[in-house]
C-alpha cells in the first residue's frame, strides 16, 4: 500500500475538484466532478480501503453522478448560459475564494500532534461488514431512514400537477 | 436589707396617688392623715437600710437593679444606688421632708378641703421624685425624678392660684429651671452616647477613656443644668421671686432638698469633673460668686423669706465651690447639715409669721421673742448655725470644712478663701440682723393661741439636729469618702472670727437702720445687682415683642376675608389675591408664572392664613420649590430612558433587516464565516 | 416536608379554583381557604419549630451529578414575609370581590400561583431552584396585569416581563458560575457560602445577584417597570406587587449578599448605600409631582425599597434591622394604600388627586384610613415605618455621616407626597353631586387588620425585631457593632 | 503509514471541503451549486477513510457509507428541487427563489 499514490491520487483529485467547480459549463462541471470520483477510489485503494472504494465507483460515480446527467439533459447548455455563467464566476470569487482559504488555514497551519506511526494493515471488507451489522446496526437503520426522507422529500418536491392550495 | 431601697419612695407615689386620682371625697382628717403618714413612711423604711450600709453593707458603686428595657439593641437598666452619697443625701431629704410635713398637717389646716389635698398630693410626689433622684444609679431614673421635682416646684410655688405674683413666678421658676433641663439632657444624652451605657457607673467608668475635647462640652452642660437647679449665679432670679409659695413649701423644696438636687448631682459625678479642669475651676468662681453676692443682697432684704431665699443661695454658692474645688465629701456634709438649719428657719419663721397675722415682713416679726418664745428660740439657734458660731453649732464645723477645703485646694486657695470667710462674715449679719428685729419689743404682746404637737416635734428635732449634728460632720466626710482636711491654726481661727464679727455687724445695722436703708438704697441702683431688671429688658420683653409681631394679631381680619373668598369657593389665582404680604410683592402680575405652571392651575398648595410673614416665606420657598424642582422630576426622566432605549431597538431592526437578503448564497456565505471563525479560534487555542 | 406542602398548597389551591371556576364565589372561597390554610400550616411549623435559627430545614438531592437539591430552610425572616404573603393574598381576594367578573377562576389561579412562587423564593436556599422560583413569579404576575389591568395594560405587563426576566438572566448567570467555582458543582446556598472566593470575583458575583434583586426592588435607575405595572394593575395585583414581589428583591438581598459574598459587599457598600440614597431622593421627588394617586403611592414604593437597599449595604446591625422592619412595614402601608385607591376607584373611576378630595365629609372611614396610612408614608413614630427608617438612619450614621444626612432628606421628602396624597384625596371639597359609599366590610376589615399590624409593629417593634435577630446577625458583614 | 502522512491527507480533504465550499459560494446556478456541493462532500469522506486507514478500523469506512447515503438523499432533493425551481422561476440561478427576504 503505497503512501505516495495516496497523496498523488489525493491531490489530482484536488485539482480536478478545483476545475469543476470552476466550468461554467455544466457538463464540463459534471465530467470533472466524475474525475474527481475515480482518482479518489484510487486514492482509496492506495489507503487500503477497497470497499470504500469499489463502492465509491459504483455507487457515487455510477448512480449519483448519472442522476445529475439526467437533469444536466433536460438543462439547455446554451452559449448565452454558459457566458452569462461565466460572467456571474468573475463577478463574485474573491470573496468565497478568501473564506475558502481561512477554512483551509488552519489545516495546513496547524501543527498537529499526531505523532508515531500505526500498522496501517488494510481493512478487509468482512470488517466493514461486521462492524455495519454489529454494534453499528443502528446507525445502518438511521442511515435508511435519511434515504426514506430523501424519497419523500423528491416525490412531495416533483409532483408536477401540484394545485396551489391556500394557505390555511 | 438592701433590696428594701426600691420600695423607700414608693409609699410618697401611692400618697400621691390615692390623694390625686382617687375619685372618693376624703374628709380633712383623713387627707392630712394620708398625706402626714405617707411623707414619713418613706424616713421609717430607709432607717433599717441605713443601718445595714453603715454596717459596712454599701461600698461606692453597689447597685439595686430596679428593672430592664431590652430595647433591641442595647439594654438599659435602671437601677437605685446603695453608696454612701445615696445614704446620707437620702436620709437627710427623708427626714426633712417627714418633719415638714408633719409641720405642714398643723400649718396648712386652715386651707380649704381641695386645696389641702392638692398641696399634700404635690409634696409627696415631690418626696417621691427627690428620693428618685438622691437614689438614681441610672441616668433614665434621675432625669424622671430631676424632671417630677421641677414641675412640683412649679406647681407648689403657684399654689395660690388666684394670686397673679404666685402663678408668674412660679412661670419663671418653671421655665428657667427647664432651660437648665434642657442643657443637662443634652449632656447626659451625649454622655450616654461616647459611653454607651445608660448606668451612672458605667459613665463614669468610660469617662478616663473619653478624649478631653468631647468631655468638656459634656461636663460643661452638666454643670449648667445643675447650676441652674440649684439657682446659682445665671439662673438665680427664679429663687427669691419662688418664696411666693407657702412656707413648708420653701422650706423644703426652695431651702433644703430641691434646690441642692444640683449639688447632688455634682457630687455624684465628680469623677466627671475632676477629670475636666477647667469646668470645675469655671464652677467654682460661679459657686464663690454666687456665696458673696447672695449673701451681700441678703444683708439688704426687708422680707424674711427672700432673706432665707438669698441666704440658701448663698449658702448652696459654698457647697458649689466646695464642689468645684474637687471636695464633694466636704459639700455633702455642709449639704446636710445646711438642709437642717435653714428648713429649721423657715418653719420656725413661718410660725412666728402666721401668729403675727400672715406678714413675712421682717418689721412684723418685732417683738416675737415674747409672744413666740418657742419659735422665737429655734430661729435663733438655727440663725447661728446658719452663721457658723464656733463649736457650739453644727453650722461652724461644717463651713470650716468647706473653708478648710477651700484653704488647701491649690495655688489660689488663700484668696478664695479670704472671699469665702467674708460671705461667711456676712451671713453672721444678716442671720442675726433678723434675730435682732424679732428679739426686741414691740407693743402688741398678745400671742394668739398656735402651736401645738405638730410643730413644736419638728421644731424641737431641728434644733437638736442643728446644734448637735456638728460632730457627724467629721463622720459624715470620712463616711461619703472625703478627707478631713488638716489646716494651720491661723485661718481656723479667723474662720471662727469670722461670724462673730458678722453678729457684731448686725448689732449695728439694727440700731441704725438708716445707714443700712442708704447702703441698701445704693446697691439697688448698682446694675449689677439689679440683675432682676435686667432679665427683663434684654430678655422677656423682646421676646415679647417679636411674638406680637410674627403673631400679627392685627392680621386676623385678614384670616376672616380669605375664610370668605374660600367659602364662596372663588379659586383665587394663588398668592397674591387674598393676602396681605401678596399685595405687598406689587399685586397680580407680580405672581411668578413657575407657581401658577408648578401648581398647574390647581387650588394653591396652603391657602395662606392671616398674615404670618415667617409662615409665608416658607410657603413660597416650598412652592418655588415645587414649582421649579419637583416639577423638573414629575415626568421621570429614566422612566423615559428606557423607553428611548427601548425604541431604538426599531432602528436597530432596520438595518438587521437588511441584512437577510434571504439568497442561498449569502446565507450560506455567513454560514462559511462562522465556520471559518470557530475552525480559526479553535486553532488558535487548543491545538497549539 | 411541611416547607414543601407550604409551596405546594397554593399550587394546587389555584389549580381547584381554576378549575372550579363555575358561576358564583367559589373559586373566591377556595383561594381563601388556601391562603388561610396556609398561615395555619405556617403557625404550625413555627410552633412546633426546634431551638435554634432555623424552624424547619428540608433538603432532598434532585440532580445529584450538578449539585442540585430542593433544599428549603425557614427562619423567623421568611416566615413573616411568608406570613405577608398569604395575608395579603387573602386581602387581595376580598378586595377583587366586585371588581373582577371575566375570568376569575383564572385570576384566582395566577393570584394563588404568585404567592406559591414568592413562598418558594422565600423558602429555597439552592441557587438554581431560587432562580427557577425567581422567574416562576413573573409568569402569573404578567397575566394578572395583563388580562385586567386598566389603560394600556400590555404594554405595562411586558415591560414588568421584560425587565425582570432579563435581569432573572443575571442572577442566573452568576448562579451558575458560582456552582461551577466550586471544587465539586453545587446549587446549596450553605456550602457556596464557605467557599473562599477572592474580593473582585465576590465583586462581580454580587453585581451579578444583585442586578436581579435591584431591578425587583426596583430602585432607580432599575424602577422603570414598576409605575406602570403598579397604576395599570387591578387592584389586587397592585397588592401583591407592592406587598409581596418587592419584597422578594429585598430579601434575596438580605439572605444571599451577605452570606455569600460578604468582603464583596463590605467593598461595594458605600456605591449601595449611595445608589439607595440618589434612589430614594430620586422617587420620592418624582412621586411629588405626580397627579394619579396609584401612580404616586408606586413611586413612593420606590422610595422605601431604596431605603431598605440603603439598609442592607450599610450592613450594620442597626441599619440591617431597619432594613428588615422597613421591608414588612412597607408591605403594609403600600398594600393598604392600594386597596384604599382601588376602592375608590371602583366607586369614582378616577385616580387623578384633582379630581377628588373632600373624602372626611363625606366618608369618614376612607378619611380615616387615608390618614392612617399616609402617616406610615411619611414614616410618622408610632407606626411601623418609622422604626425601620429611623433604625436605618441611625445605621448609616455609623457608616458615613455624608449618606445619613441623605437618607434624612429622604425623609423630608416623604413628609411632601404623603401631605399631598392626603391633601389631594381627603382635605378640600368634594365633587358637588357624587355620593360615595364608604369602605364596605370587605374593604373595611383588612385595612382594620394592617392598620394594627403597622401600629403594634410601631409601638412595640421588639416583637418583631426579636423575630428576625437571627437573620439579622447572619447578615452583619461590618465589623461595625 | 507515519502520522505526517495522516496530516497530508487531512490537509487534501481540507482543501477538498474549501473548494466545494468556494463553489457553493461563488456560483449562482444551482445546478453548480449542487455540484460543488458534491464536491464538499467528498471531503470529508477521504478524510474519514484516511483515519480509518492510519488507525486500521473499520469505522473509518463504515462512516464513508453514511455519507455516501447523505450525498445520495442530498442530492435527489437538491436536484427535486432545481428542477421544481426551474418550471416555476422559470430560471437556475438561485438569486431568484429570495422569498425569504426579511
Amino acid at each position: 500500500m503505497s503512501l505516495l499514490l495516496a497523496i498523488y491520487a489525493g491531490a489530482f483529485a484536488l485539482v480536478s475538484g478545483a476545475i469543476a467547480v470552476t466550468r461554467p459549463n455544466a457538463v464540463h462541471a459534471l465530467l470533472y466532478l466524475v474525475v474527481l470520483l475515480l482518482a479518489l477510489a484510487v486514492a482509496f485503494f492506495a489507503l487500503g480501503a477497497a470497499y470504500a472504494a469499489v463502492l465509491l465507483i459504483m455507487i457515487y460515480a455510477g448512480a449519483i453522478v448519472v442522476l445529475f446527467v439526467f437533469v444536466v439533459m433536460t438543462m439547455p447548455v446554451s452559449p448565452e448560459s454558459v457566458t452569462r455563467e461565466r460572467a456571474s464566476l468573475r463577478g463574485a470569487w474573491p470573496l468565497p475564494l478568501l473564506l475558502s482559504v481561512l477554512i483551509l488555514a488552519p489545516f495546513v497551519f496547524g501543527e498537529f500532534g499526531v505523532a508515531g506511526t500505526s500498522a496501517a494493515a488494510p481493512v478487509s471488507a468482512q470488517e466493514v461488514g461486521r462492524l455495519l451489522f454489529g454494534p453499528w446496526a443502528l446507525a445502518i437503520e438511521l442511515a435508511s431512514l435519511l434515504l426514506l426522507a430523501g424519497l419523500i422529500g423528491v416525490r412531495h418536491i416533483g409532483r408536477s400537477d401540484r394545485t396551489p392550495r391556500s394557505r390555511p | 436589707m438592701a433590696s428594701l431601697l426600691p420600695f423607700v419612695p414608693v409609699p410618697a407615689l401611692i400618697g400621691f396617688l390615692v390623694l390625686s386620682l382617687m375619685p372618693v371625697a376624703l374628709s380633712r382628717t383623713v387627707v392630712i392623715a394620708l398625706g402626714v403618714g405617707a411623707a414619713v413612711l418613706p424616713a421609717i423604711l430607709f432607717a433599717p437600710v441605713a443601718v445595714s450600709c453603715l454596717e459596712g453593707g454599701c461600698v461606692a458603686g453597689a447597685a439595686v437593679p430596679i428593672l430592664s428595657i431590652d430595647v433591641g439593641v442595647f439594654v438599659a437598666q435602671i437601677a437605685m444606688s446603695l453608696d454612701p452619697l445615696s445614704m446620707v443625701t437620702g436620709g437627710t431629704v427623708a427626714l426633712v421632708a417627714a418633719l415638714v410635713l408633719i409641720y405642714s398637717g398643723a400649718y396648712m389646716a386652715s386651707e380649704p378641703l381641695p386645696d389641702l389635698r392638692r398641696y399634700f398630693a404635690l409634696m409627696n410626689l415631690f418626696l417621691a421624685g427627690m428620693l428618685a433622684v438622691v437614689f438614681a444609679a441610672d441616668v433614665i431614673l434621675l432625669f424622671l425624678g430631676w424632671e417630677t421635682i421641677g414641675l412640683c416646684s412649679f406647681m407648689l410655688i403657684a399654689f395660690y392660684t388666684k394670686l397673679p405674683k404666685a402663678v408668674s413666678a412660679g412661670r419663671k421658676a418653671l421655665i428657667t429651671t427647664r432651660v437648665a433641663d434642657a442643657f443637662l439632657l443634652a449632656g447626659l444624652m451625649m454622655l450616654f452616647l461616647s459611653a454607651g451605657t445608660t448606668r451612672l457607673d458605667g459613665m463614669l467608668a468610660a469617662v478616663p477613656a473619653m478624649d478631653p475635647w468631647r468631655l468638656a462640652p459634656i461636663a460643661g452642660l452638666i454643670a449648667l443644668g445643675a447650676l441652674g437647679k440649684s439657682a446659682q449665679f445665671p439662673f438665680h432670679t427664679w429663687l427669691p421671686s419662688a418664696m411666693a409659695g407657702p412656707t413648708p413649701v420653701s422650706a423644703l423644696l426652695h431651702s433644703a432638698t430641691m434646690v441642692a438636687a444640683g449639688v447632688i448631682l455634682l457630687a455624684r459625678l465628680a469623677p466627671l469633673f475632676a477629670a475636666a479642669p477647667e469646668i470645675s475651676a469655671m464652677v467654682a468662681m460661679l459657686g464663690i460668686l454666687t456665696a458673696a453676692a447672695g449673701a451681700l443682697i441678703a444683708l439688704i432684704q426687708t422680707d424674711v423669706k427672700k432673706l432665707l431665699a438669698f441666704s440658701t443661695m448663698s449658702q448652696i454658692g459654698f457647697m458649689v465651690l466646695a464642689l468645684g474645688l474637687g471636695a464633694p465629701a466636704v459639700a455633702l456634709a455642709h449639704f446636710a447639715i445646711h438642709a437642717a438649719f435653714k428648713s429649721l428657719l423657715f418653719l420656725s419663721a413661718g410660725v412666728m409669721s402666721h401668729a403675727s397675722g400672715g406678714s413675712t415682713a421682717i418689721e412684723a416679726l418685732r417683738g416675737a421673742r415674747y409672744r413666740q418664745p418657742w419659735a422665737f428660740w429655734s430661729f435663733a439657734i438655727g440663725a447661728a448655725s446658719l452663721a457658723g458660731l464656733p463649736v457650739i453649732t453644727a453650722g461652724w464645723y461644717s463651713k470650716e470644712a468647706v473653708l478648710a477645703a477651700v484653704w488647701s485646694s491649690g495655688p489660689c486657695g488663700v484668696p478664695l478663701w479670704l472671699l469665702a470667710a467674708t460671705a461667711a462674715m456676712l451671713t453672721g449679719a444678716y442671720a442675726f440682723r433678723v434675730v435682732f428685729v424679732a428679739g426686741s419689743q414691740s407693743a402688741d404682746l398678745a400671742a394668739p393661741p398656735w402651736g401645738g404637737a405638730a410643730v413644736m416635734v419638728p421644731l424641737g428635732v431641728l434644733t437638736f439636729v442643728a446644734v448637735v449634728g456638728g460632730l457627724s460632720v467629721g463622720a459624715l466626710i470620712g463616711f461619703t469618702g472625703g478627707a478631713p482636711e488638716h489646716i494651720p491654726l491661723l485661718p481656723t481661727l479667723l474662720g471662727a472670727a469670722a461670724p462673730i464679727l458678722g453678729v457684731v455687724l448686725a448689732r449695728q445695722l439694727v440700731r441704725h437702720p438708716r445707714e443700712l436703708e442708704r447702703v441698701a438704697h445704693r446697691l439697688r441702683h448698682v446694675r449689677a445687682f439689679r440683675i432682676e431688671i435686667l432679665y427683663y429688658y434684654y430678655f422677656v420683653r423682646r421676646f415679647r415683642t417679636i411674638a406680637t409681631v410674627l403673631g400679627n394679631a392685627d392680621g386676623t381680619e385678614a384670616a376672616a376675608q380669605a375664610a370668605a373668598l374660600r367659602r364662596e369657593s372663588i379659586d383665587a389665582p394663588g398668592l397674591a389675591a387674598d393676602d396681605p404680604l401678596g399685595r405687598a410683592f406689587g399685586g397680580e402680575a407680580a405672581q411668578p408664572d413657575f407657581i401658577a405652571r408648578a401648581t398647574d392651575g390647581q387650588t394653591p398648595v396652603v391657602r395662606l392664613v392671616s398674615g404670618d410673614p415667617v409662615g409665608r416665606i416658607l410657603i413660597v420657598v416650598a412652592r418655588v420649590f415645587v414649582g421649579s424642582f419637583v416639577a423638573r422630576f414629575s415626568p421621570d426622566q429614566i422612566d423615559r430612558g428606557w423607553m428611548g432605549f427601548a425604541g431604538s431597538f426599531g432602528h436597530a431592526w432596520e438595518q438587521a433587516r437588511r441584512l437577510q437578503t434571504g439568497r442561498v448564497r449569502d446565507h450560506s456565505l455567513w454560514i462559511a464565516l462562522g465556520c471559518a471563525a470557530l475552525l480559526l479560534y479553535a486553532w488558535g487555542t487548543s491545538w497549539r | 416536608m411541611a416547607l414543601i406542602a407550604l409551596i405546594l398548597l397554593p399550587a394546587v389551591g389555584g389549580l381547584i379554583a381554576f378549575f372550579i371556576a363555575g358561576q358564583g364565589e367559589r373559586e373566591r372561597w377556595v383561594a381563601i381557604a388556601t391562603f388561610a390554610l396556609m398561615l395555619v400550616l405556617l403557625v404550625a411549623i413555627v410552633a412546633g419549630a426546634p431551638e435554634g435559627r432555623w424552624y424547619a430545614q428540608v433538603s432532598y438531592p434532585w440532580v445529584p451529578s450538578f449539585g442540585i437539591s430542593l433544599d428549603f430552610a425557614m427562619d423567623g425572616l421568611s416566615a413573616s414575609l411568608i406570613a405577608i404573603s398569604a395575608g395579603l393574598g387573602i386581602i387581595s381576594v376580598m378586595a377583587s370581590w366586585s371588581e373582577i367578573r371575566t375570568q376569575s377562576g383564572l385570576f384566582h389561579a395566577s393570584l394563588c400561583w404568585t404567592v406559591a412562587a414568592t413562598i418558594g423564593v422565600f423558602l429555597s436556599f439552592d441557587l438554581l431552584i431560587f432562580a427557577f422560583f425567581w422567574e416562576a413569579m413573573l409568569v402569573p404576575a404578567f397575566t394578572l396585569i395583563a388580562v385586567w389591568g386598566h389603560g394600556d395594560r400590555e404594554g405595562a405587563a411586558l415591560k414588568f416581563l421584560i425587565f425582570n426576566a432579563v435581569a432573572g438572566f443575571g442572577l442566573l448567570a452568576a448562579a451558575f458560575a458560582l456552582a461551577s467555582m466550586a471544587d465539586h458543582m453545587t446549587f446549596n446556598a450553605f456550602e457556596l457560602a464557605e467557599m473562599k472566593l477572592s474580593t473582585s470575583v465576590q465583586v462581580w458575583m454580587l453585581l451579578g445577584f444583585s442586578l436581579a434583586f435591584l431591578v425587583k426592588l426596583s430602585v432607580p435607575p432599575f424602577h422603570a417597570w414598576l409605575p406602570e405595572a403598579h397604576t395599570l394593575a387591578p387592584t389586587a395585583g397592585s397588592i401583591l406587587l407592592a406587598g409581596v414581589l418587592l419584597k422578594t428583591g429585598a430579601y434575596g438581598l438580605f439572605r444571599f449578599a451577605p452570606m455569600l459574598f460578604p468582603q464583596g459587599l463590605a467593598a461595594v457598600s458605600p456605591y449601595g448605600i449611595a445608589l439607595g440614597a440618589a434612589g430614594a431622593l430620586y422617587g420620592g421627588l418624582v412621586a411629588c409631582g405626580q397627579n394619579d394617586a396609584k401612580r404616586l403611592v408606586a413611586y413612593t414604593s420606590i422610595a422605601h425599597m431604596s431605603i431598605v437597599l440603603m439598609g442592607i449595604a450599610a450592613g450594620v446591625h442597626y441599619a440591617l434591622a431597619g432594613a428588615a422592619v422597613e421591608m414588612i412595614a412597607h408591605s403594609f402601608s403600600a398594600s393598604a394604600l392600594f386597596l384604599l385607591i382601588g376602592a375608590l376607584y371602583e366607586r369614582t373611576h378616577t385616580r387623578d388627586l384633582r379630581q377628588l378630595g373632600g373624602l372626611q365629609q363625606i366618608a369618614p372611614r376612607f378619611a380615616a384610613a387615608f390618614a392612617l396610612f399616609c402617616s406610615a408614608l411619611l414614616a410618622l413614630p408610632g407606626t411601623a415605618n418609622f422604626v425601620g427608617e429611623a433604625l436605618v438612619v441611625v445605621g448609616i450614621f455609623q457608616v458615613n455621616w455624608v449618606f445619613a444626612l441623605l437618607a434624612l432628606s429622604t425623609l423630608i421628602v416623604s413628609v411632601i407626597y404623603a401631605t399631598r396624597l392626603l391633601k389631594g384625596l381627603v382635605f378640600g371639597q368634594p365633587r358637588p353631586n357624587a355620593p360615595l359609599a364608604d369602605l364596605n366590610w370587605r374593604e373595611y376589615w383588612p385595612v382594620l387588620v394592617m392598620s394594627l399590624a403597622t401600629l403594634v409593629i410601631g409601638l412595640y417593634p421588639q416583637s418583631l425585631l426579636a423575630l428576625l435577630e437571627p437573620a439579622i446577625k447572619a447578615a452583619l458583614v461590618l465589623p461595625l457593632p | 503509514m507515519t502520522g505526517s502522512d495522516l496530516i497530508g491527507m487531512m490537509i487534501l480533504a481540507a482543501g477538498l471541503f474549501a473548494i466545494g465550499v468556494f463553489g457553493v459560494l461563488a456560483r449562482r446556478g444551482i445546478m453548480f451549486q449542487l455540484i460543488a456541493l458534491e464536491v464538499a462532500l467528498s471531503g470529508p469522506a477521504l478524510g474519514f477513510v484516511a483515519a480509518g486507514a492510519y488507525h486500521a478500523d473499520p469505522q473509518g469506512q463504515g462512516m464513508f457509507i453514511l455519507v455516501l447515503t447523505l450525498a445520495a438523499a442530498e442530492v435527489a432533493v437538491g436536484l427535486a428541487l432545481f428542477l421544481r425551481i426551474r418550471r416555476t422561476a422559470g430560471s437556475d440561478d438561485s438569486d431568484i427563489i429570495s422569498g425569504m427576504k426579511g
